[in-house]
């Protein structure tokens, strides 16, 4: 029997769980003020999402799914990525947005049940949340299609976790991605978790950096909560796809450390014993470690860090209070260009009889 | 009603060993409703089996499993998440029984929640029962209380052809019931009269039948009589009973949670236009979703047809004299 | 008619160099049924691109190309092969422009051949049209005539929301007709009467408009005036047109190949009989497919409404004096 | 960077295009009545496939796809299955299907346009022809799991060409098998092409083989065209799905000699020059040859073989000109187990409208 194909899958990681570098320290990494910069949006990041939880629980938000263990991926991601370049997030990613330059105010009008949260004011291109699982991964391939076509330097980012990978559309478009060479590079948030089924249940590949392979494209490994490998490898991923070297697959192995959503309970189907063992691997501790080692930082900076996330978040969620409700119009203006006469007829009825209750 | 459907699966399980539920978080989360709470603790993880996170394969497996004799009820998570699944359902579960003239057939059930009311993230409120009803080959049912989707449920289990069994998340946990767990199963293909009357028939199913039997209250107090319909079986329709009540009535008010635009409340309208026309004493009236995507949760409430609108439709229909 | 259609590819791209076209074939091999014969060779490999073998694939990436500001013009090789590609249509290419309040929208046509009638295989003859006009926020569209394919399909390539657009099989070869090459788009949202009549109306679109108008010839030789209007976008429907006739002839019937349950027919009828009801002097009448599976093509004569049954269907309304 | 994962493609050829042994021979090869029956069938798909073709091209049978130069492969996979087990074939499988006892003229019911063709009289519980690219992959995905739940030493196999491999529904079925460990085995007749699409634009995989690494199952890739290769390599994964070693995808390289279907010009697409090449790989010349090589093979019985291959299609043919077109009953009758009311009404308009004409 003949070879005719061989395959690696490679894993990196620059910072180990204890703030130990392990591996050639990234130039951005050298440049202390960018390190700040990454760990403050990651603290941000954690603050905000521990409001979102709290105004969920009492009854002021919808259905939120905490970015809790993610911050690392999320931001490295965020920072990686150049304006120009378009996300096509899923709806944990808070991190990135909030790099990406989505507020406060928008994620929670959307998580608040408005579409008005969809409609960035900052990154106009980027995609909205997206919950059908996958079917970003289409939607960025397209993008990145349009940017081949027209020649532009930028590249589509789609973000897909551990279950979204068995989804076909996923498969589909690494294909596409591949055949015509496009500048996409995917992001798999490897969490360890699709709600119930651990990753070991929702594949047999014992990575899935490998689901790469079957379009022929590059894949790669990196430990998901070291914000400096992460960043690393989507910037290499990104220079190599604007240059027109083609798409990429970065797995990037973090934890759940919070319930899939906060509809979820999962001490039903995992143990308390494997949240633990995580938490000691979550990502804020190793960065802070490495700027403490670096003498940059001290508890006075960190408790003042925190009351300035804090202030903004407060500042985020009365804007978000403060908005009025939409009205019953909100459900036609902007299903078509041109509005058939029917719905003119239905939006007068909508407003005869529309409710004044937020719907809460 | 929850509680019934999971006692549905219990019982079936039980006496059929052929029964087999898969789905994505079924197992040990017991499904994100707990529709499967207990099942795979009590009959195995051979029976009860968390699937990848693939709605297709779902639906392809099942008419794969179908077609050795199991009989799969499988859970999609929500009625949005359904459409990757439906190129299996329209080209194979629907057809497999024709396409092969008996030789392989698909008793399969495939559950899943419908409509909204209960403030969930987008695509988890939809209604598009009408695609679902409109492939021919498979049964469309919606069960309106915990008694009815017990019993609708062991009839769609037992039944040799596949059947779609559409779950209102309204009435997962609102509606509470003592349901009797005998096995008894119920009629499918048929409606369900829940109260009859003399001046208007109102069909409708599933969560509306609440807003409707409200309106329904509310009108007797106003001294008007209305029959209401529970259609049940979305698909087939067993129109018989709808047009015997009109040639009763003589006025027509369908009410549907679904965009209205080839809502199921079409096919009735046609129907009875084409059969029962001369029954007919005003104009057929649809009270129905709006021609939109149903908004998220802030506007849910203004989307969902209201027990008001529900009346005044009726008001209409009597103060149209013709 | 597939000239037509061709031409009407090669003006727009001409002039607009935001149209790309994508799909199975489509390239080297000018699609199946020759669609976009010569397109590649004019506008290259980039603006004519031959895809991998995956309907949901061309779909959500039609939507990714949208939002960037490209108008994506997607052939699916046949409607049978669509329903891998629903999710993105129901789920994101007809929601994105109110997901996002306007902020990224979706001016993406999808083309597939429609219907029946050529001796093809199976899944090759499907008229699931009603699927797709049930979802609020795309536009359904099917020409009759390879002049309404040309003006139409360019209103559809030139309207900034997605079109879904039938292309009836039976119509590619076999109706030929002069059209001029002139860039003129027809109206979207309204019927075409294709022959006045005062007796009855008849609705009918694509295909079944021949053997509508084949039946309108001799219901004239046998005095009876039938007006045949061409539904032409199946959504939203243009029902003043029909409501202006039905009020004239005073009696409806309404043609479809596909099944009946739940076709478009249905929401016709509905509307007619919630608005129109008054000038109704006979039972609405729809001859449709019937509610089975398409046959293989043994059999697909027997499945197609044949002028027949239109004729006996029209005796039927003006035989039934109330 | 560590490696964490690594993954080899392998090719197995036994005879080569000019029948020369390059590889142990399997010990069924060294049975040379076992190597005439495979020869005799791969003969009698050939002749049948091309009466097939003729009656198309006369009005007699509708569309219909070619099995010419997949012989190899189709009689390799029916040898090497047991007849309990059950195939998941496509459309062009004419050769298993002899082989599994579909009959000649059921084939030509099924492409005459008649459901009275699936309706097989003996692999009763064989998949029908399936139409619908890659969706039959996940059919044989769930009888395999029927299998697994019953404790039955069956194994289901799947056909699947190289387009196909690009459907999601594809990477699915693959994923569930591997996560699930099915018994199950995928083959796919990489034949170059899908339709227009020649097997380079369909992916950038340099194999169809490792996209069996994305769901962590082996993958391997065998000569097509070689029918000991092809039925050694299936043998194999067969023996060890019954055993409980779960799934595998086979790749088998071989050629579309004929244009797509009946409905197709391949001369639009693809060199004259490229068919010819691929006459020269062939699977029958290597089998004659392996025969006369080994002194059991000569004109005469290459001449009656041909005949009475000959004669048995003639002899199905007329039984599939002597069935009656189907009532318009046949329309209703299956579609249900219990018919509902409408479908009598219908039935009965369908009688009253019914054409004579047997749709030709
Ligand atoms: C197509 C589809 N099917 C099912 C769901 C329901 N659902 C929401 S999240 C989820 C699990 C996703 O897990 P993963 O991809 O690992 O992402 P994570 O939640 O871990 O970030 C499921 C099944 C969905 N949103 N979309
Ligand atoms: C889902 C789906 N999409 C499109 C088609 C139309 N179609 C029929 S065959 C074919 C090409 C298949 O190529 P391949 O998988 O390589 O199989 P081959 O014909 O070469 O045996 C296509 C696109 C189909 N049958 N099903
Ligand atoms: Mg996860
Ligand atoms: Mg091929």
């Amino acid at each position: 029997m003949r070879t005719v194909a061989e395959f690696k899958i490679q894993y990196r990681q620059v910072l180990d769980p204890q703030g130990r570098i392990v591996a050639a320290l990234p130039a951005f990494a050298a440049d202390t003020d960018e390190v700040l910069r990454m760990y403050r949006a990651m603290t941000m990041a954690r603050v905000f999402d521990a409001k979102a939880m709290n105004l969920q629980r009492t009854g002021q938000l919808g259905t939120y799914a905490s970015c809790l263990g993610h911050e690392a991926t999320h931001i490295a991601v965020g920072a990686a990525m150049a304006a120009e370049d378009i996300l096509a997030p899923v709806y944990r990613e808070v991190g990135t947005q909030l790099w990406r330059g989505v507020t406060m105010r928008e994620i929670l009008t959307y998580w608040g049940g408005d579409e008005r949260g969809n409609d960035f004011a900052i990154p106009r291109q980027d995609f909205p949340w997206c919950v059908p699982i996958a079917t970003q991964t289409l939607h960025a391939a397209g993008a990145a299609m349009a940017f081949k076509i027209r020649k532009q330097p930028r590249v589509a980012v789609a973000y897909i976790g551990d279950g979204g990978t068995s989804e076909g559309a996923f498969a589909e478009a690494l294909n596409v991605a591949g055949a015509a060479n496009l500048p996409a590079v995917f992001v798999i948030v490897n969490n360890g978790w699709a709600i119930s089924l651990p990753v070991a249940a929702q594949t047999k590949a014992q990575t899935l950096a490998q689901k790469a392979i079957a379009a022929g494209i590059p894949g790669m490994q990196v430990d998901g909560n070291d914000v400096f490998a992460v960043r690393q490898v989507v910037a290499e991923a990104l220079d190599a796809a604007r240059l027109g070297r083609g798409p990429c697959v970065i797995e990037a192995l973090t934890y759940r450390l919070s319930d899939h959503t906060t509809a979820d309970d999962a001490s039903r189907y995992r143990s308390e014993a494997q949240v633990k063992q995580a938490w000691e691997l979550e990502p804020l501790i190793r960065v802070r470690a490495f700027l403490v080692n670096a003498g940059i930082w001290d508890a006075a900076q960190e408790e003042s860090l925190l009351r300035s996330c804090a202030e903004q978040v407060e500042a985020a969620v009365s804007a978000y209070f403060s908005a009025a409700k939409p009205s019953t119009d909100a459900m036609f203006e902007h299903l078509f260009a041109v509005k058939p006469a029917h719905l003119l007829e239905q939006r007068a009825t909508a407003r005869k009889y529309g409710t004044k209750s937020s719907g809460h | 009603m929850i509680e019934a459907i999971a006692m549905a699966h219990g019982w079936e399980m039980q006496h059929d060993a052929n029964v087999v539920v898969i789905g994505q978080d079924v197992g040990a989360n017991g499904g994100v409703f707990r529709a499967t709470a207990g099942l795979q603790e009590r009959f195995g993880k051979e029976r009860v089996q968390d699937t990848p996170l693939a709605e297709a394969m779902i639906a392809g497996m099942s008419v794969g499993m179908a077609t050795q004799g199991l009989k799969p009820v499988a859970e999609i998570q929500f009625m949005g998440f359904l459409y990757p699944a439906l190129d299996q359902i329209v080209n194979h579960m629907s057809r497999m029984r024709n396409r092969t003239r008996g030789r392989l057939t698909c008793p399969v059930v495939m559950r899943m929640p419908h409509g909204g009311g209960i403030h969930a993230p987008e695509h988890h409120s939809e209604c598009t029962e009408s695609m679902l009803c409109h492939i021919p080959g498979i049964r469309v049912v919606c069960p309106s209380s915990p008694a009815r989707a017990y019993g609708l449920l062991l009839a769609a289990i037992r039944d040799p052809d596949p059947v779609m069994f559409l779950e209102p998340v309204r009435l997962y946990r609102a509606v509470r019931q003592e349901v009797s767990d005998d096995g008894q199963a119920l009629p499918l293909d048929v409606c369900f009269v829940l109260r009859e009357g003399n001046d208007v028939t109102i069909v409708t199913w599933g969560a509306m039948t609440i807003e409707t039997l409200r309106a329904a209250a509310e009108l007797d107090s106003l001294g008007v009589s209305a029959e209401v319909i529970d259609l049940a079986t979305l698909s087939p329709i067993d129109i018989e009973t709808i047009l015997e009540s009109v040639a009763k009535t003589g006025r027509l008010v369908i009410v549907h949670e679904a965009v209205r635009n080839l809502g199921v409340g079409a096919e009735i309208a046609a129907l009875v236009a084409e059969r029962g026309l001369y029954d007919l004493q005003a104009p057929i009236q649809r009270v129905a979703g709006f021609d939109t995507v149903v908004p998220l949760f802030k506007l849910e409430q203004d989307y969902i047809p209201s027990a008001q609108r529900i009346i005044d439709a009726v008001q209409n229909t009597l103060a149209d004299q013709g």
